[in-house]
């Protein structure tokens, strides 16, 4: 087991740290590729072969790696289930993305640097998975943060990609230092970051004792704040607008990292904070994650760029997970999040596939945009939806009818598609979803919840627009007619390096290994999260849990909940996941979501290829709403604003102020500080400091120069001081 | 404190004395002034014989009336051609110089006033002694040999620098 | 009193007697020189300085740890004022060595010139074991003298004449003035010996007989002397400009030698005198000259800051000098004189040793200010390094000597409660690092516009390094620092 | 003839030779004033000898000898610095020998 | 007497340096570079031979000095000092190969200096006498005055003096506090400079030195000498002026070495001798009790804000150095394990970090002779190794976990968050700060298009390199084990958070 686990850390480390070595003694590794490509499948087999080995009662194997005092931080791994099943879902996808990065990237003069960089982010995203603390959590979590912002900036000639993986890293961090002040908390409560049991009692075991403390606010914050950190990687409200962006990187860096496996870390994360979330931190969570599935999903509607559309899907599909978990269905978020992967990889590989085609030499990061770059002010994480601005060969306006040129590709992603829009019982993704929205809507039934009735009702449009737009994104694609002849022209299939992982991930997306999931023997069942009675739900009831029954159980950690959970719990009414069987709110939500799935395929059918209705009759009626789905809800607008705001005081040098001329959040960050900062320290170091400095050391000099003029130079001038000197020290010292 | 012919005396020299050293400090022609001094001089050597330092006053006389005065005297006809027989003085200076000069003064004379050691000390009834014989005594055989033995040195010392100084001018 | 008569006292006079008579050997030996650029005469004073030296040593050891109070109290002879005599007679021969290697000093009257020397040694001798009042005027005078005749030693420089007139004026009224203080002092207590003074100084006072402003003006007059010769404000105002028009020999002898015998004297004379009870508490003089000090380095420093002359800038920083050292005199504590003595040799070789420097520039470039230095750490890098250990040790950075002697001063300080005075002081070697750190700007920082190196002979540079070494190692070596402690006044 | 008397009249001379110091604007004057200066001294010293010390007690009396002495020294070296000064500046004011200052 | 060697080996070094003809320019350079590596290897045996399971020092050398006064030379080291000795002894032999080629004029006087600066900096972190450590606090100004003001940049002079000034004017009143202590400690005869001994008796109760107006007041004469080297907010300025002017392996030592100085300081001294002083100002029950960390929390959020409002690259490192040694002050004024443990591991993780920094600010300042960030761009595609290099050393300094940054980050925030919740929290912008401006940094100097002006810029070359792996290595290897480096200290830390905690408690039960 330890074994095993080394490889699957280590294998892509290595292929890294070769690189690295390599890249040091300025000698380039030509087999890259294939040392990286290996490494992961190593990974992926050894991940199987744990998958067997998985001990149904995990222990963490931690070794210390700070003692200070009295105080010990370990690092170790907890290797469950769900841990498992996340090490498969990685390790597969990154092969695949590997394999299909072979043909992808082939001819970039920075090849074997990609490959490096896969392997160090699947290193990262494994090491994150694993890890049985939070401390290792966040290290992982920072370093996909670092694979990502590399990733992103891969094409860094490109001023959009420097702009969005700059972007992508801070928005990040902003939520990761969430995150690390929700850590402070715990620790300075717990004065560890295990969150299982080892030598010494974890987290989960340690926060039974704070129910029915006054310490749940504590706890609700600290919950919410280590959320923070997944909400910025998880692209969730209001943190999700680096996610879009991210796309300036390479497709298959999109595929793994923005849409199978880091942005899911913060599901992921979520997940596995489970234990410590309470009631009024997991509204807030579910409320998160409903808003920024329904907030994504209606932006999607309105993108041309085909890589944008299936970003906003991943944020909103990522809002269906966070929500799931937030509800209380723990096992649907999980599960969604490994359905999500394989198809949502798939999409993003196919439209890379369909993006190959169209710009086979690959060089379209070195000409498209140098047309406008503008290195002035450093302005492109605005702009880039409108028109012209999206890459010719990602915009769908300019494609269509593809099906024919591209067969395997549009087959796969049509299955992808099929699978996300929640079509019904062959594809992986219906279930999924369905199980999230069985879940909300039997939290809302059992709780008699508003607040989760109106996340159901939220979810079930988000769901239905999914469908609508992920059409829309087929039809406009690989039906109809080419837009562009001549790009059309140049189109082709992929070579097999591509179009073999977008076949295996198809076939992923068909519902093979969705039984796992509702094994119970295998995934131990979730929390025996004993959520209050709705009444308290909705009222904050941390500041009334004192006198509240409160107990919170664990994930095969407490044996007594885990032999509980076997049973079916003592409470199995309140179970909150799908394995205990259909209830009728499962049943509702099936048939609901079979409903809107279908009318969002029909009116995207209606849009988009018979074309009965007119996309831009719509947008002009409800221009308004049109607008703002299209200015992505003025979100990079509202950031640019308030920073702006900062800087109103300055109006001189923003007299020609003007909404598109600030910057994206960093460089609207970067401007405002560089302005008022520098004004600041400016005047600050030098007038304040240096400046009393200064001035002491003026008026020092102006003394001495006053000195200098007693010394006249006539001695009569000197005599007047020595007998004045001496009436006057006689006087004053009579005077004392 | 009856008045006799000593006190008239010994006031005379008194007013003599700070009389013409007002005179010093005050008129404007350097001769003059020199010669003011030789009375104020005078007027001391006087002082000293009201307090029985016959040798004291003579050599006041001798030294400061034959020696140093001579030599201011030359100093002003070496150095000052008839135009700059005037001393300057400047207003200014004047009075900031009084002022000061004059809290001095007043402090001084405080202190006089208010020491009782130096209080109602009078001088009637002592017999005089010449002090000669005992001022050759302690200079050359008792405690004070040392300190005449180095102002001899002193002496040679200003007149080696006297002459040193002056053969500067003597060569140019 | 255990006086030791006129005949006993002979032979413990004899560093002086050895004095006068080299001094005078040296006038009669220069009569006999031909060559007007011969060293003899030099080279005779250096002898005489040394028996000088060795006849000190002599009497030291003979009379060991006891004191001796000479010519019927006029003088006395004590560790403290052999260490002066120590102190002074290496001051000299740095100045007749100096003078050796000036091209200032007139050839043709190299004989008075030395002689002059050896007087004013003389002079201070005896500032630094008077303990009579009459003894402390003209030792004081003789050493006043003879300085104005050397300050003024320079034929065709009027800057010399006004330095000569400037100081004999200064030093004519400051004299005076102190003259009448002691004539006052001697009015109270009715005797000329300070030990017997201060016996009846409380005496008296605690009778009523005398007042306390009456002891404060006799006092404040007498400061005004001492005052003068330790350049302390405000009596400190002829220095700048008698510093600087004097031949740079002089300037470096009166800036350390002249300063030295000046806090012999006034040590001496404050600590035998007003030591008694009664006194202290009468006027506060500890607050009286703590004050005094404090102005002194205030002053001293800035006034130096603007300054473009090396000369007159160490003549400034020298006034600054004087206020550390007076600062361990403030509380008359042992501490304090130990500190004041370790100060002073340490100063003795930082400050002779930039005056040094400052000759030999003076010599190659003709000129005394800073831009003259530019350059120095290529054109003579050894002088260079020189010069910036005496500044650095100057301004009291370790591991140099000037920072051990200010730390034992802070700590004199500090020890009484003073920490006022202790602040202003080390914010005061702040300030001085300033104008100090100009000079080591030209010389390191910035490049001359000539680039030939000056070219020293190696007697020069041994010469140098007699400064150098003990300006390194007075204060890491534990030698000194029980010397000092040993040094008490009787 | 108390010592009050002389004392006071010391004090003046020694008030009159400080502002003759302060105020002439002549070397000479400035050197008269210091006689007066010394002068006042010796008085006091004198003074003291003859009313506060015992009778056989002259030490006072003798100070003033040396006093006299050392006024001699000083005035004929101060002469000759006035000779020289006269000669490299041409005049013996002192507030018109000022090269050295600042 | 190890320890001794240590020490001195730089001054015999420089003696050595000086006797040599001032042309063989080549063989002065190696002599320091076997002085500086001598140091080195001796370090290297201390970390492999100290004993980590005892708080006590070791390698104890103690000989009277000065007897009068009660000094010694007493030299010895705990876990705290053989940390940051190992630091110094690292970079020397890094700074003198920085230094190969890019000191024209001077040579043996620079690396005389340095060989001097080296002593003095090994000297203060193993002196155990109070007077020692200071005399080798100031011996460090010298060469540092030279180093800057002959070999540095265009406006040298000033920085030099201002350093100089700064410095000094921190350190008369940590004279003044520490002749006070010494006065305080005992009769005349039984006074000490004896820094255990002064620990001991500062804690003993009754003793004139467990006062606590007199810590209060000595704390602070301390502190604002140590302040100004470390720099705290106010005493910041001098630092951007001395980093922009001082030459490359200057800045490296001053960043890594003499600001660690600073905070060597403020535990050796502060922390560990008066405990009633530093109660006073971190108990946060008022204001005073939050001063520490508040000014911890300003240098944390000001020096991050103004590196990201700089456009000269080598000030951004210098202002980022005030903002990571923000992150130390927090830390210590949290006081406990994790806080203090935190801050002296930041200290060598900065020391190594910025060292990184500021080469690299110097590889391409040699080649571009300016250092503009804004002139700059895409140079990533020229340069890819300087990049990856640059990319690990922001990375690493912007506290990305898995690199050594972050662990002395993380542990003195988890610390300090244990007492100062509200300051914490707000430090946790520096973070983000840090992140923005190192990031926007590589994106205006190595990313997008290539600014044709450094069309032929040269990579970096093998000597550049040699100097930066070591750091790098040490950067990742203490990311992933900082135990090596913490398992140094931290029983030291232990004894000294608990005899603070023991000293403040015996102290308050007796009000």
């Amino acid at each position: 087991m330890v074994v095993l686990i080394s490889i699957i850390l280590l294998a892509p480390l290595t292929a890294f740290a070769v690189y690295a070595l390599l890249g040091l003694a300025n000698k380039g590794n030509p087999r890259q590729d294939v040392l990286s490509t290996f490494a992961m499948l190593a990974a992926f087999i050894c991940s199987i072969l744990l998958f067997w080995q998985i001990d149904p009662k995990p222990v963490p194997l931690t070794i210390d790696w700070i003692s200070l005092g009295s105080i010990t931080f370990s690092m170790g791994f907890y290797l469950d289930s769900v841990t498992v099943i996340m090490l498969i879902v990685v390790t597969l996808v990154s092969s695949l993305v590997h394999i299909f990065s072979m043909g992808y990237m082939h001819g970039d003069p920075r090849y074997p640097r990609f490959f490096a960089f896969l392997s160090l982010f699947s290193f990262s995203m494994l090491f994150l998975v694993v890890s049985d603390n939070l401390l290792g959590i966040y290290i992982g979590w920072e370093l996909v943060g670092l694979c990502s912002y590399l990733l992103i900036g891969f094409w860094f000639e490109k001023d959009s990609a420097a702009n969005a993986c700059k972007k992508a890293f801070l928005t990040t961090r902003v939520g990761d230092v969430g995150m690390f002040v929700g850590m402070m908390m715990l620790f300075t409560k717990f004065k560890t970051l295990s969150l299982y049991d080892g030598a010494n009692a974890g987290i989960f075991t340690l926060v039974e004792g704070l129910s029915g403390t006054g310490d749940m606010l504590w706890l609700s914050v600290a919950g919410i704040l280590i959320f923070c950190g997944a909400v910025g990687k998880s692209a969730q409200v209001p943190l999700h607008t680096w996610l879009p962006d991210a796309m300036e990187g390479p497709t298959p860096v999109s595929a793994l990292i923005h849409a199978a496996t880091m942005v899911a870390a913060g599901v992921y994360l979520t997940a596995r904070m489970f234990p410590i979330l309470t009631t009024s931190s997991s509204l807030v969570i579910a409320y998160v994650g409903g808003i920024t599935a329904i907030v994504a999903a209606t932006i999607a509607i309105v993108r041309f760029d085909i890589k944008r559309v299936l970003a906003y899907s991943t944020v909103s599909q990522l809002g269906f997970m966070m929500l799931a978990i937030g509800a209380g269905s723990y096992v649907a978020g999980l599960f969604h999040l490994t359905t999500h992967a394989f198809f949502k990889a798939l999409l993003f590989l196919g439209s890379g596939s369909v993006i190959h085609a169209f710009h086979a030499m690959h060089t379209h990061h070195d000409e498209e945009h140098t047309d406008d770059a503008n290195h002035e002010h450093d302005d492109h994480s605005l702009v880039h939806e409108h028109g012209s601005e999206i890459p010719p060969d990602q915009d769908m306006r300019n494609m269509g009818g593809l099906r024919r040129k591209m067969p395997f590709t549009f087959i796969t992603m049509l299955i992808a598609t099929l699978s996300i829009s929640g079509v019904p019982f062959i594809f992986s993704g219906f279930w999924s979803k369905d199980k999230i929205l069985g879940g909300v809507l039997e939290r809302a039934m059992e709780w008699n919840s508003i607040h989760h009735y109106i996340l159901f009702v939220i979810a079930l449009i988000a769901a239905g627009i999914t469908a609508f737009y992920m059409f829309r994104l087929i039809f406009m694609t690989f039906f109809g007619e080419p837009k562009n002849q001549e790009m059309h022209e140049m189109a082709h299939e992929s070579p097999w390096v591509m179009t073999v992982p977008l076949l295996v991930l198809a076939f992923l997306s068909f519902p093979v290994v969705n039984h796992l999931w509702f094994n119970k023997d295998f995934v131990k069942p979730p929390m025996q999260h004993h959520i209050h009675a709705p009444e308290h739900a909705q009222v904050l009831p941390d500041s009334k849990t004192h006198n509240t029954e409160f107990s919170l159980a664990f994930l095969g950690v407490s044996e007594a909940n885990a032999a509980e959970g076997e049973e079916n719990g003592h409470d199995s009414a309140h179970g909150a996941d799908g394995h205990h069987g259909h209830s009728p709110a499962h049943t509702i939500a099936m048939i609901l979501s079979i409903i809107v799935a279908g009318f969002g395929i029909l009116l995207s059918w209606l849009f988009y290829h018979k074309r009965r209705l007119s996309a831009e009759a719509v947008s002009t009626t409800f221009r308004p709403v049109y607008n703002l789905f299209w200015n992505k809800y003025y979100f990079d607008e509202f950031y640019d604003g308030v920073l702006v705001a900062l800087t109103v005081w300055k109006s001189r040098l923003y007299a020609q102020f003007d909404g598109s001329v600030v910057d994206g959040i960093v460089n609207g960050v970067g401007t405002v500080t560089r302005d008022v900062f520098a004004a600041f320290t400016g005047f600050f170091d030098n007038s304040v400091v240096d400046g009393i400095v200064n001035r002491i050391a003026e008026v020092t000099w102006t003394i001495g120069g006053r000195i200098r003029r007693i010394q006249t130079g006539a001695i009569q001038t000197y005599l007047f001081v020595v007998i004045g000197g001496i009436v006057l020290i006689i006087l004053i010292f009579r005077v004392l | 404190m009856e008045i006799t012919l000593k006190t008239l005396i010994f006031y005379g020299f008194a007013l003599m004395t700070i009389g013409s050293a007002f005179a010093v400090v005050t008129v404007r022609n350097i001769v003059h002034a020199a010669f003011a001094l030789m009375v104020t001089l005078f007027g001391v050597a006087g002082l000293y014989v009201f307090l029985q330092a016959d040798f004291l006053a003579a050599t006041q006389v001798i030294v400061y009336v034959g020696g140093i005065l001579v030599l201011i005297l030359f100093g002003v006809m070496m150095t000052s051609g008839r135009l700059q027989m005037r001393i300057h003085i400047e207003r200014g200076q004047l009075i900031l110089g009084g002022g000061i000069t004059l809290a001095l003064l007043m402090l001084l004379l405080t202190v006089i006033a208010n020491t009782p050691k130096w209080k109602n000390l009078s001088d009637d009834g002592t017999v005089f002694v010449p002090t000669t014989s005992r001022i050759g005594k302690l200079i050359l055989n008792e405690a004070f040999l040392l300190p005449f033995e180095i102002a001899s040195v002193l002496l040679l010392v200003a007149l080696i620098g006297a002459a040193l100084i002056s053969r500067k001018e003597i060569r140019d | 009193m255990d006086f030791k008569n006129n005949i006993e006292s002979i032979l413990y006079f004899t560093p002086e007697i050895l004095l006068i008579i080299f001094a005078a050997s040296v006038i009669i030996l220069d009569l006999f020189v031909k060559n007007k650029d011969s060293h003899k005469v030099a080279y005779l004073s250096l002898v005489g300085l040394v028996c000088t030296l060795v006849a000190t040593l002599y009497i030291s050891s003979y009379i060991a740890d006891s004191s001796l109070s000479l010519f019927w109290g006029m003088i006395r002879l004590d560790k403290f004022a052999i260490f002066f005599k120590i102190l002074l007679v290496l001051a000299t021969s740095a100045t007749i060595l100096f003078s050796l290697r000036s091209e200032e000093i007139d050839v043709g009257l190299k004989g008075e010139y030395y002689a002059l020397l050896l007087a004013v040694t003389l002079g201070m001798f005896l500032m630094a074991s008077s303990t009579n009042l009459l003894m402390i005027f003209i030792s004081l005078e003789t050493v006043s003298l003879t300085s104005y005749i050397l300050a003024g030693f320079l034929t065709h420089s009027p800057r010399s004449s006004e330095a000569a007139f400037k100081y004999i004026t200064y030093g004519a009224v400051a004299s005076g003035t102190m003259l009448f203080g002691l004539s006052l002092l001697f009015g109270m207590t009715g005797t000329g010996n300070l030990a017997e003074i201060s016996q009846q100084l409380p005496e008296v006072l605690a009778a009523g007989e005398i007042t306390g402003l009456g002891l404060l003006i006799a006092i404040t007059f007498i400061l005004a002397g001492i005052g003068y010769k330790i350049a302390s404000v405000p009596f400190h105002m002829w220095s700048p400009d008698v510093y600087e028009g004097a031949p740079i020999p002089i300037t470096a002898f009166l800036s350390v030698a002249s300063k030295a015998a000046g806090f012999a004297l006034f040590l001496r004379f404050f600590y035998t005198g007003f030591q008694a009870e009664g006194i202290l508490q009468s006027v506060d003089w500890s607050l009286l000259l703590a004050v005094v000090s404090a102005l002194t380095m205030t002053i001293g420093n800035l006034a130096a800051l603007p300054q473009q002359n090396v000369k007159r800038l160490l003549a400034y920083s020298s006034i600054s000098h004087g206020g550390y050292l007076l600062m361990g005199g403030v509380l008359l504590t042992p501490e304090g004189l130990g500190a004041i003595l370790f100060y002073l040799v340490v100063y003795l070789f930082m400050n002779l040793g930039a005056f040094f420097v400052v000759v030999l520039v003076a010599n190659e470039s003709g000129s005394e200010m800073i831009e003259s230095y530019r350059g120095l750490s290529t054109r003579a890098p050894l002088v260079a390094a020189a010069m910036l250990i005496f500044l650095f040790s100057l301004t009291g950075i370790p591991p140099f000597a000037g920072f051990f002697g200010k730390w034992l001063l802070f700590t004199a300080v500090i020890g009484k409660g003073m920490y006022w005075l202790a602040l202003i002081g080390l914010l005061n070697s702040v300030v001085s690092l300033y104008y100090y750190a100009r000079i080591i700007k030209a010389m390191y920082f910035e490049s001359s516009d000539e680039e030939e190196s000056f070219s020293f002979n190696k007697s020069t540079f041994a010469l140098l390094s007699v400064f150098v070494i003990p300006t390194i190692f007075i204060g890491i070596l534990n030698i000194l620092y029980n010397y000092s402690d040993k040094i008490t006044l009787q | 003839m108390t010592l009050q008397h002389y004392l006071v009249i010391s004090a003046i001379l020694f008030s009159l030779g400080i502002f003759a110091v302060l105020t002439r604007r002549n070397a000479i004057s400035i050197l008269m004033g210091i006689e007066l200066i010394l002068n006042s001294c010796n008085l006091n010293f004198v003074a003291f000898s003859r009313f506060v010390t015992p009778p056989e007690n002259i030490d006072g009396q003798i100070i003033a000898i040396f006093g006299i002495v050392l006024a001699a020294a000083e005035a004929a070296v101060f002469l000759a610095i006035i000779l020289a000064i006269y000669r490299e500046f041409g005049s013996i004011r002192p507030d018109e020998v000022d090269t050295l200052k600042g | 007497m190890l320890l001794s060697l240590m020490i001195f080996v730089p001054l015999l070094g420089m003696v050595v340096v000086l006797l040599l003809p001032r042309e063989s320019e080549e063989l002065i350079k190696r002599v320091t570079l076997l002085f500086t590596f001598i140091p080195l290897i001796l370090a290297v045996y201390l970390f492999i031979t100290y004993d980590r399971s005892t708080a006590a020092s070791q390698y104890i050398a103690n000989i009277t000095w000065i007897e009068k006064f009660n000094i010694n030379y007493h030299v010895g080291i705990d876990g705290l000092s053989v940390t940051l000795m190992l630091l110094t002894a690292l970079l020397g032999p890094i700074c003198v190969i920085a230094s190969w080629r890019n000191i024209e004029k001077g040579i043996k006087a620079y690396m005389a200096l340095f060989l001097m600066l080296e002593t003095g900096m090994l000297g203060f972190f193993a002196a155990m006498d109070l007077f020692l450590f200071y005399v080798f606090f100031e011996l460090t100004l010298l060469p540092m005055y030279f180093l800057i003001g002959v070999w540095g940049g265009p406006r040298r002079e000033y920085a030099a003096i201002k350093f100089f000034l700064y410095t000094l004017f921190g350190s008369v009143l940590m004279l003044v506090a520490m002749i006070a202590v010494y006065l305080a400690s005992g009769d005349p005869g039984a006074r000490t400079f004896d820094i255990p001994t002064l620990i001991a008796l500062a804690s003993t109760e009754g003793h004139a030195l467990n006062s606590l107006n007199f810590q209060i007041w000595v704390f602070l004469g301390f502190f604002i000498g140590f302040a100004v080297k470390v720099p705290i907010f106010p005493f910041h300025t001098w630092l951007p002026d001395a980093h922009v002017e001082a030459p490359t392996a200057i800045s490296v030592i001053l960043a890594g070495v003499l600001l660690k100085m600073g905070t060597y300081g403020l535990v050796r001294i502060n922390m560990a001798m008066f405990p009633l002083g530093l109660d006073r100002f971190t108990n946060g029950s008022d204001f005073w009790g939050y001063s520490l960390a508040l000014l911890g929390f300003i240098n944390i959020v000001y020096g991050s804000f103004c590196a990201l409002a700089q456009t000269d690259f080598k000030k951004l490192v210098a202002y980022s150095s005030i903002g990571h040694m923000g992150f130390v002050i927090l830390g210590l004024a949290a006081r406990n394990d994790t806080g203090v443990s935190g801050a002296i591991l930041q200290m060598f993780n900065h020391g190594v970090i910025s060292a990184m920094l500021f080469l690299l600010v110097g590889v391409l300042y040699d080649r571009a002779h300016h250092r503009e960030i804004n002139r700059f761009g895409g140079i990533g595609s020229k340069m890819p190794i300087y990049t990856g290099i640059t990319t690990l050393a922001f990375m690493a300094s912007l506290g990305l976990p898995g690199l050594s940054g972050f662990v002395g980050e993380a542990l003195s925030l988890l610390g300090a968050f244990a007492k100062y919740k509200t300051l914490t929290i707000l430090s946790t912008i520096g973070i983000v700060v840090g992140a923005a401006y190192f990031l926007w940094t590589l994106q205006r100097v190595f990313l997008g298009k290539l600014n044709p002006d450094y069309e032929d810029i040269p990579e970096i070359n093998k000597r550049e390199i040699l100097t930066l792996v070591p750091l790098g290595i040490l950067t990742i290897l203490l990311g992933v084990f900082p135990h090596i480096i913490i398992d140094m200290f931290s029983v030291s830390v232990t004894e000294l958070t608990n005899s603070l905690t023991e000293a403040i408690g015996t102290f308050q039960a007796n009000l």
